[in-house]
């Protein structure tokens, strides 16, 4: 984990002139010919909405290898993910929330897409709880894993919920594949890609931050058990 | 191998026939979903024949979270579940084992609770019962089997029953809306079933093929 | 590597069976099986079932039919999807992004093809996003992936 | 059955290498190495955690072998749990017994997951030989630990193991009991089969013929005495 210590800084502070960046295009943006300046929301909650998916896929990926090569590091990269993930979601569904009231007129609907990513909610819960719900710590690491890959199986159908279903909330604006028209016009697609960007190094620093802490308190407890074993 | 599965099977629902415990825990638990239901909504026959799909399967759920919570119970006592993983048949076999005594308890009171449900309700759907059971095992198949393994990654757990249903829910939330879209398909006779049949299909597979090699990685230490 | 044989042609068929699941499902398209709402041509069609049952219906809000009633919040407008119009009366307050050529999801109970009474209405966004001075584009464009979006 | 067992008597039949274990960060097991033959019996003594419990569990397959190897009947075990598990038996201080099924129901259970095929007769004859003839078809659930004991002892009849593991086995018995235990385990011993058994008990074990070991700070160390004077 060393190297982690090594390029928290550095990820930091791209991650500082990213976003700083990105809110001055966001400044300059021009209002939405529809939305006016609640188009601006869009800027947090689309990137969020990035992250919260894109950390449940690195968490698959570290829980996958912990269970192959049984490397610490890649469960506390893990457990890192599934708190930052949990927080992006947060954000995603909260900042949707703010953005749906004025624009839908309310601030939830249960449509595909909405309900998808509440659930994502649940099971990142699910697996912080999971694993401190164990007295054993290697137990609780082990299925933890397990959970988070058996859950990997419901990203596909998150992901092609808006594709597959009439639903009320938009399709992706910046879709690929067959639909790759962007539908973001003029100067309010930099900033949205500029500050995709910003929160793909802030999830990676937050992630950062949070597996060194979680090393640092693993220490800890291996040394108080150390200590009450010598006592013995 | 297949003897070993029965075996287990076996043991686990002559024990609960024997003891009449989850059986009847889980069917006393269904029966009173309804009236929390009932008393809820008071629907009136319309009402009740349009909220049926949804009815059962919460009924199911609240049930199958019953039944999981006590399907390792049994192997609580004297260390019988070291005892199951000493065995020398591949750790699958001990999972489908302990899954086929789920599954059978878990039909069992749904065969009981359906026509149960249909008179408490004044619903007039007599004609669909065989249709209906049908969606209902076939969406319990992939719950339990997903269960079985939850229930085996609890074992042991703080506040266990909570986490099963944290942990059950978000999982098998695709599964539980084709399975109340099946049914309200059968029921509304114009509707389309197959493509929920077909998700259903797809979620038994998918959760009946993972889970026995998790349950194997789980109890490897 | 040391796997025994049987073992590990189980998990190869077990992977495959779970891969070729997931593929079939990303595959098929599941489109219409789930809807949040109907279009006003399934509504109209689908008539006879929907009688009093409360649903949604969702379109655009035809150009030029929007009429307000002096003095109080109730309108009335057509909802559209290119085929079929279906009236809608609504009292109350209206989302920012409803209006004229907009999209919008109504909610209410259907009455045998008369009048919607719609008891909410949602504004349906399309996912373009264009500035204020390129109106005239954007509202093209926008018009055409709402169109899109409710096949 | 499996090309990799070979026959030859004079091959060990559990060998252990340099095994170690951790919990979590903690090392329970420093390099353990053990050799047990046909007809031979090893005692590890120790004191309370010192490790022969964690041992035990390795040599039954319950915990996964991660530093060192463990070669069963000249199987790798790390790649052939399932096959070792055929070869062994553990006894522990869990009898591993359902409560709410009978005796017979008990064994049955037992020889179905192991794939032995056992006839009732033989079930019977089994517990005949144990001494619960009488409670056969008795739920497990109101027997005396020393009668739990006892049944789980059976299985050792049915499965005919080539290393039977025991752990603190006289615990629960009489002194009936224990001369009972003694003069199965005598039979088994003479008949070819290995012994390796945790115990607190030297005047108990005495009668075998044994080789003691002593578990201090992970580390098995041989004792010089075979046969340890009764104290």
């Amino acid at each position: 984990m060393n190297i982690l210590k090594k390029i928290q800084p550095l990820v930091g502070l791209a991650t500082l002139i990213a976003l700083a960046i990105g809110l001055w295009y966001v400044y300059q943006a021009p209002a939405d010919f529809q939305q006016g300046g609640a188009v601006r929301i869009l800027y947090i909650h689309v990137p969020s909405a990035k992250i919260a998916l894109l950390s449940y896929l690195f968490l698959t990926a570290a829980s996958i290898l912990y269970l192959w090569k049984r490397y610490e590091g890649a469960d506390i990269l893990a457990e890192a993910a599934a708190s930052v993930g949990a927080a992006f979601t947060v954000i995603t569904l909260a900042s949707g929330s703010i953005w749906g009231k004025p624009m839908w007129g309310t601030w939830w609907a249960w449509d595909a897409r909405l309900t998808s990513m509440l659930v994502l909610l649940i099971l990142y819960k699910g697996l912080m709880v999971l694993r401190h719900s164990l007295d054993d710590p290697v137990k609780g690491a082990r299925a933890t894993a397990i959970l988070a890959i058996i859950g990997a199986v419901d990203l596909p159908i998150i992901h092609y919920s808006v594709v597959w279903w009439r639903t009320l909330h938009q399709p992706p604006s910046l879709a690929t594949g067959e639909n790759t028209a962007v539908h973001i016009t003029g100067p309010l697609l930099p900033p949205l890609l500029i500050l995709s960007v910003a929160f793909i190094l802030l999830g990676l620093y937050m992630v950062t931050v949070k597996a060194r802490q979680i090393e640092a308190r693993r220490h800890l407890d291996a040394l108080e058990a150390a200590r009450m074993h010598h006592d013995e | 191998m297949f003897k070993a599965i029965y075996r287990i099977a076996w043991k686990d629902v002559a024990g609960d026939l024997r003891r009449r415990a989850t059986l009847s825990s889980m069917l006393f638990f269904a029966i009173s979903v309804l009236v929390v239901f009932q008393a809820a909504f008071e629907p009136d026959r319309k009402e009740a024949l349009r909220l049926l799909p949804g009815l059962l399967w919460a009924t199911t759920l609240f049930t199958t979270l019953v039944g999981l919570g006590r399907v390792f119970q049994a192997e609580e006592e004297d260390g019988a579940f070291e005892g199951l993983l000493l065995a020398s048949v591949p750790r699958g076999v001990i999972f489908f084992g302990k899954w086929l005594g789920n599954l059978l308890l878990t039909l069992l009171v749904e065969f009981l609770i359906l026509p149960l449900t249909m008179v408490l309700f004044n619903v007039d759907a007599w004609a669909h019962i065989p249709a209906i059971l049908a969606i209902l095992a076939l969406g319990t198949l992939g719950l339990t089997g997903l269960g079985t393994l939850l229930a085996a990654m609890t074992r042991g757990a703080r506040s266990r029953e909570t986490l099963l249903a944290l942990l059950l829910l978000p999982l098998t939330a695709p599964l539980l809306i084709s399975g109340v879209q099946a049914v309200a398909a059968i029921l509304a006779t114009d509707g389309q079933v197959a493509p929920w049949l077909k998700l259903l299909v797809i979620f038994d597979v998918v959760y009946l093929a993972m889970t026995p090699w998790a349950f194997g990685w789980l109890v490897e230490e | 590597m040391s796997m025994p044989i049987n073992r590990r042609v189980f998990m190869i068929l077990s992977l495959i069976l779970v891969i070729g699941s997931l593929g079939a499902l990303v595959l098929s398209s599941f489109t219409g099986a789930l809807v949040y709402f109907h279009t006003p041509t399934e509504a109209l069609a689908k008539n006879k079932d929907l009688t009093d049952k409360k649903i949604r219906i969702g379109g655009m809000v035809q150009a030029g039919t929007l009429t307000r009633e002096a003095g109080t919040l109730k309108i009335r407008f057509l909802v559209t999807d290119g085929k079929t119009q279906i009236p809608v009366r609504y009292e109350g307050i209206v989302p920012d992004l409803f209006r004229e050529g907009q999209g919008v999801v109504v909610e209410g109970t259907w009455k045998n093809g008369q009048d919607f009474p719609a008891d909410t209405i949602l504004a349906k966004h399309s996912e373009d996003y264009v500035p204020v001075e390129m109106n005239e584009q954007g509202i093209a464009k926008s018009k055409e992936s709402l169109l899109k979006s409710l096949k | 059955m499996n090309p990799a067992v070979t026959d030859a008597t004079d091959q060990p039949v559990a060998r252990l290498e340099g095994v170690r274990h951790r919990y979590g960060r903690h090392l329970v097991l420093a390099g353990v190495d053990l050799n047990v033959a046909r007809g031979e019996c090893v005692v590890l003594y120790g004191a309370n955690g010192s490790g022969k419990s964690t041992l035990l569990a390795l040599l039954s397959t319950r915990y996964a072998i991660r530093e060192g190897a463990y070669h069963l009947d000249g199987l790798d075990v790390r790649h052939h749990g399932q096959e070792a598990r055929e070869r062994l038996l553990f006894v522990g201080h869990h009898t591993h017994l359902y409560g709410h099924l009978t005796s017979v129901e008990n064994l049955l259970f037992f020889s179905d997951l192991r794939g032995l095929s056992v006839s009732e007769p033989q079930l019977r004859r089994a517990l005949d030989t144990v001494g619960l003839a009488k409670a056969a078809d008795k739920p497990v659930q109101w027997f005396s630990a020393g009668m739990r004991k006892r049944l789980a002892l059976a299985r050792m009849l049915l499965a005919q193991p080539l290393l039977l593991l025991l752990d603190e086995p006289y615990s629960a018995l009489d002194t009936q009991g224990v001369n009972w235990l003694n003069a199965m385990l005598t039979d088994y011993l003479n008949q070819g089969g290995a012994v390796i058994m945790a115990s607190h008990d030297p005047e108990r074990v005495a009668v075998l013929h044994h080789r003691p070991h002593h578990l201090a700070r992970g580390i098995l160390t041989p004792l010089d005495t075979p046969r340890p004077e009764v104290a």
